[in-house]
């Protein structure tokens, strides 16, 4: 649709997709700032995600998970804009990002924990700069501001240092849709704030296609409130790097905040609970299939002679490692004790847990009271 | 700009009563009405091509067309107030919230605007929209999945709530819930969706295409003795229905004489049906899976005590959740009332 | 401040502020349609409407009203844009917008029954076309979108003739900043809703500047959804009612929505309960009060020789029975029964009501029958 | 970045109580928790130069500098979502919103985000976030303008709530709200705002400085009696305590002795505070301007009455708003409890 949302204009690539090298004046110097390692970083991150993935939907499909969300084709923009972050960053994903988060230093089995229903946040946002998933669609984005806001009020922009930083904020085409999201710009607009939100667009909301959150690319929600931004072809992971260097970098500055938009595809189902054989065109997958990001820098690695033996070795290894702990690990962790439940309700005592959480306890012993008496 | 399907109104009523799941009989139910009526749309996410996530709305794209099963932009308070501007047109929007604990960024449109128009144009306006909303826990769900937020609802004056726990009650009450002038939130126990159960559609559909749609609020608001009893109430709706009645078999057996209430409606409360039960057993245990702290539970031990304090031989008791947010699915078991806890309480209550 | 907010950039002016006619390719057609007639319509419906405006805030300052909500220096954009209506049009008002309920044809002194505190709506919004108050900032928007996508959907747009009709919907700069506008718009634009959303950018919100909700001009957030959009002058009535014009014949046609914004000064207090001195500068009011729409409509029409002393005479003398028969009313009103307030809360009979007001009406008569029996 | 303004903390520690408004009382306690902390910030519509609508933060904006005392974009959702933002990075927001009927667009964030953090999070995160809210009626406002949600939020896990009835109370409690780790809805009763009282400000300072702020919750989460009394209790709460407090001495003039327990904490009750007065007198009856049907007092009737059922002479009665919108503030006295209602609940439960 000509001028749709899925329009490819002014889509910022640098690989195309099969893997060739393309030039924009505009990022290159950036892009070039990717050393052969960073590259194969970027693939390792891929890949490893992948393995993962893969190994997340088996346990899921054998009972051992409730949901898996799968990032599936989106490793491309995750991957670029993961590179592109600094330990200063912080990161308010939305639930997709596993390829950021095992950049960020999650050991990605971890997670697992949420899907199993054993917990809702499995890992320390603040040792690796990574807040905890979100699951109501768009309130992260406005956290992300404030927390961006707060950034800005301790002084962590604009000192020129390695210790400035911004936020990045990842949320769906469908997200953008949300009243939060909108406010959060308006927010983002005013105060001036350090944060790069990046709209992953991989063309699906669940079953509706991005035609039913905008007529247009998503990229122009930015210009309605002053907003600098950019699109990028997200199954591009340089050009996802380099665009979100330009975007960060801008927002670390003091300029204020930024909108990316990268357009990619959603390869598999929208969670394991999905089937989108209900909604969509097989023949629309098997296209976005041959444009898979991981194969594209793949390609490219290949032709500037940067795909060694050894590293192909050594990332199916470290995949291989992580789908095993993963399965092992998910099988080995019990149910958390029942009492757990009234943990953490308040940080401070507070009286309706305490009654509750006494006679819950003294109701459970009653049966192994039952029991020891028999 | 209008693609609506002519049928002769009941062309779907069968004669005898058919097994279906509470899922199939509401989207019979569904389809019913939008035969009945071309001004009932539905409105959601993902409710079209998809038919939903728990595939309530299954078919109904297919068969009544696009601009009637409408697909959405993700924007729940977007979905309420539009449909809110719908109604002022004229139009019987029925508004599908995917899971429970999607609601609240509708909570504004609903709680300010939805269930005060009426009352604000001093009866000039009407708005008769229905939202469901698949709700409560046992489907092993992450976060936000679980939800019971029937108390926010029932404490707003403007809307009317009710929860079927049948099949049969889906089938009528869906129907009853869209020919009412008043918007009514409609929750669906969603654990419970893939119970079969027989189900009688001539009766509800001769009600409504015979227009007697005050006849339907008025049923529709009734509570329901589910089994009857003797020696203890107990009080359930939706989801725990399913437990009460488990729960009165284990009593049964240790001959404790349980007399199952299903409220169906929780606004209004059928008060009186409860209050008479208590009075015939004077003991009465509620139960539901909302937290007990503020809970619809609390409305009803208050009420029942005001109104049959002299022959209550112990104060009501409630089964509910803790007042702690869903935990993970893996312990939603022990968060929610479970066989073990209701037949505690019943324990607790006769022996008071 | 330059590319800010209230930057004068792309204002479509017609009457300048002396009252002088500039020509604007654009929109001189339309405007050529006004007649000396409909000039002098727009002219009554401001002076008489600011006759009552005045009454109704005097009243408020005896007592007679709880709160009061001025019009005061809007006039221009409301009467413009209220001349641009037909009656299959329909309006979706914020609480401001007193000149159009004029012109829709509500009798003014009956709104006051909302103000004083004796019900919520006090008309009946079909029978005018004109939606009550929405006192909820931004919640309207939803609603006037949803009553868009039912005209469309009744076949009320498009066919070329009077039947055809649109929706607007009035909102102020700070309503922007809701999330309900933003998801309104996207509605808007996904559906091709007949409406038309004008902000009356009064410059201010309570004590916020519009600096506080945009940095950038507030017509610009129609760009973001795909959405066509003009800004004007917001105290020229004639450009108010040629841009109006051309925004809702857009979407009568089944073009879709637009987006007007009206820069605007509010020149009276946010409400009576209000005191601006706390926030804003003298000079920023005398500054506007020199740009006060009716002086501008009068001197072009004293210009043109349409302001027949005839004409003067006969508005001055509505506008004065206006106030007097608001003075009258308002004081002759009783307080509603008690018992009232159980009325409507419902459609359909509700145990709840039902027996809550079986117990008040004892309650009452226990008191009577005291004093009856003493 | 930052133009925060160093003070002695404490430097506004008056030896002697003196006399303060409520309004004025909160002003007082916002000025010394922002003197002591430089964390602590507030936000809402309004509040700087303005000094908000009741202005309640008349002179911060002054004192403290834009960038403490913020005028925010006109988005409630917004407003809170971005104090949660700023929470995660170590900031304590005050959020202020303008009424009580404003408060539903931010629903979702701080049922669904502000309540849970700390739980998702497994502790980790914590969230002090105090929500200024003037609430209930009584001044004679449009629409809107005269709600009493504490029961929506009551329900919500996670959330701690809070209601001042006087002006020591106020500005020792919004103190106290403001170091707890824990979100906190501040309840203002909005028609108190002018009412004067003593107030002595030098102990909640003192426990504050002392980083006591434990114990600070714990002492703004107990109810206070505010009459004793030995033939009734009298529950009440903010704006209601003040009707409590007269329909007690009509009360003590026929000779009926009634206690008066302010509740002052919604979230926890003190349920053992009233539960022991209820074992005294034997007679209960809970006044709220809320609707009655699902309010506070529903909880309360049902905890006392499970706790004390023994001990109870009567049912405990409920006066409070009907189920039905707010009306014109021409009838609002009708609608809320007024002295006579609250006055013939007293004479019912002592008769009964
Ligand atoms: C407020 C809210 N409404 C509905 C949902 C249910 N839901 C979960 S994911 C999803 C689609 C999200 O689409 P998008 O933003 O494009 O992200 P994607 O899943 O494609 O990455 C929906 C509707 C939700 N989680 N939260
Ligand atoms: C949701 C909501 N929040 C806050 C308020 C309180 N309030 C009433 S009017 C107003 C300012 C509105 O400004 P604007 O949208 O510019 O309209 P104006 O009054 O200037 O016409 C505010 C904050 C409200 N009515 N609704
Ligand atoms: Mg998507
Ligand atoms: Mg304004």
């Amino acid at each position: 649709m000509a001028g749709g949302p899925l329009d490819t204009e002014g889509l910022v690539t640098l690989l195309d997709h099969h893997g060739r090298r393309q030039s924009d004046e505009r990022f290159d110097d950036l892009a070039s700032r990717l050393a052969p390692s960073d590259l194969r970083d970027m693939y390792r991150a891929m890949v490893v995600t992948r393995a993962f993935d893969d190994a997340a939907m088996a346990l899921q499909r054998q009972g051992e998970l409730g949901l898996w969300v799968q990032s599936l084709g989106q490793e491309g923009i995750q991957a670029g804009s993961g590179k592109a972050l600094r330990a200063s960053d912080y990161v308010f994903p939305s639930y997709r990002e596993h390829v950021v988060a095992y950049q960020r230093g999650l050991d990605l089995p971890q997670m697992l924990r949420l899907f199993r229903g054993l917990e809702h946040g499995p890992w320390d946002p603040s040792e690796i700069g990574f807040h905890l998933y979100t699951l109501v669609i768009g309130a992260h984005t406005l956290h992300a501001t404030g927390y961006a806001m707060g950034m800005d009020r301790d002084g962590r922009v604009g000192s020129g240092t390695e210790d400035d930083g911004a936020v990045i904020c990842y949320l769906g085409d469908g997200a953008t849709s949300q009243g939060d999201f909108n406010e959060a710009l308006t927010f983002a607009a005013v105060t001036n704030a350090p944060i790069v939100f990046l709209i992953q667009n991989n063309q699906w909301a669940i079953s509706e296609p991005t035609t039913r959150q905008s007529r247009i690319p998503l990229v122009h929600r930015a210009d309605g409130f002053g907003i600098p931004s950019m699109r990028v072809d997200g199954n591009d992971p340089i050009a996802g790097y380099a665009v979100t260097s330009w975007a960060l970098e801008h927002a670390r500055s003091g300029n204020g905040p930024v909108l990316i938009e990268a357009l990619t595809y959603r390869m598999g189902a929208h969670t394991s609970s999905d089937d989108p054989t209900k909604y969509r065109e097989r023949a629309q997958e098997d296209y976005w299939r041959e444009r898979d990001p991981i194969a594209r820098l793949e390609s490219y690695l290949t032709e500037i002679g940067e795909f060694p033996e050894e590293f192909v070795a050594e990332i199916e290894a470290e995949g291989k490692e992580m789908a095993e702990r993963a399965r092992t690990l998910v099988r080995s962790w019990p149910a958390p004790p029942a009492t757990s439940m009234f943990d953490h309700v308040y940080a401070h005592p507070h009286a309706a847990v305490e009654t509750e959480r006494e006679w819950f306890e003294r109701y459970e012993s009653s049966f192994t009271d039952t029991e020891a008496a028999r | 700009m209008t693609d609506t399907i002519h049928r002769t109104p009941g062309s779907h009523v069968a004669e005898a009563p058919t097994k279906m799941t509470m899922a199939g009989a509401i989207n019979a139910g569904l389809r019913a009405a939008m035969e009945r009526d071309d001004k009932v749309l539905l409105m959601g996410e993902d409710i079209g091509q998809l038919g939903g996530v728990f595939r309530v709305t299954e078919g109904l794209h297919k068969d009544f067309g696009e601009s009637r099963v409408i697909d959405t932009p993700l924007a729940e308070s977007g979905i309420v107030g539009t449909a809110i501007g719908l109604g002022l047109r004229g139009y019987r929007s029925v508004v599908e919230i995917q899971f429970d604990g999607f609601v609240f960024p509708a909570f504004d449109q609903i709680t300010t605007q939805l269930a005060k128009m009426h009352y604000r144009s001093q009866g000039r306006l009407t708005l008769p929209v229905v939202i469901r909303i698949p709700y409560a826990g046992h489907i092993g769900a992450i976060e936000h999945h679980s939800e019971s937020p029937e108390a926010l609802f029932a404490h707003t004056a403007g809307l009317r709530l009710v929860t079927p726990a049948t099949p049969q009650d889906a089938y009528d009450m869906i129907q009853q819930a869209i020919a009412c002038p008043d918007p009514v939130i409609f929750l669906e126990p969603k654990a419970r969706y893939w119970d079969k159960g027989e189900v009688e559609t001539d009766r509800v559909v001769r009600q409504l295409s015979d227009g007697e749609s005050k006849t339907a609020t008025a049923e529709m608001s009734q509570a329901r003795v589910a089994r009857e009893g003797s020696d203890v109430t107990l009080v359930a709706y939706g989801p725990t229905v399913h437990v009460a009645l488990q729960v009165a078999e284990i009593a049964a057996a240790q001959d404790v004489d349980v007399e199952v209430v299903d409220l169906r409606s929780l606004s209004p409360l059928d008060i009186p049906t409860v209050v008479a039960s208590a009075k015939r057993t004077g003991r009465v245990v509620v139960v539901h899976e909302a937290p007990t702290l503020h809970g619809i539970g609390a409305e009803i031990s208050a009420a029942v005590t005001e109104q049959a304090f002299f022959h209550l031989q112990a104060p009501v008791l409630r089964v509910g959740a803790f007042h702690a947010p869903y935990p993970g699915s893996k312990i939603e078991h022990e968060y929610l009332p479970s066989i073990d806890r209701v037949y505690d309480a019943i324990e607790r209550v006769v022996s008071h």
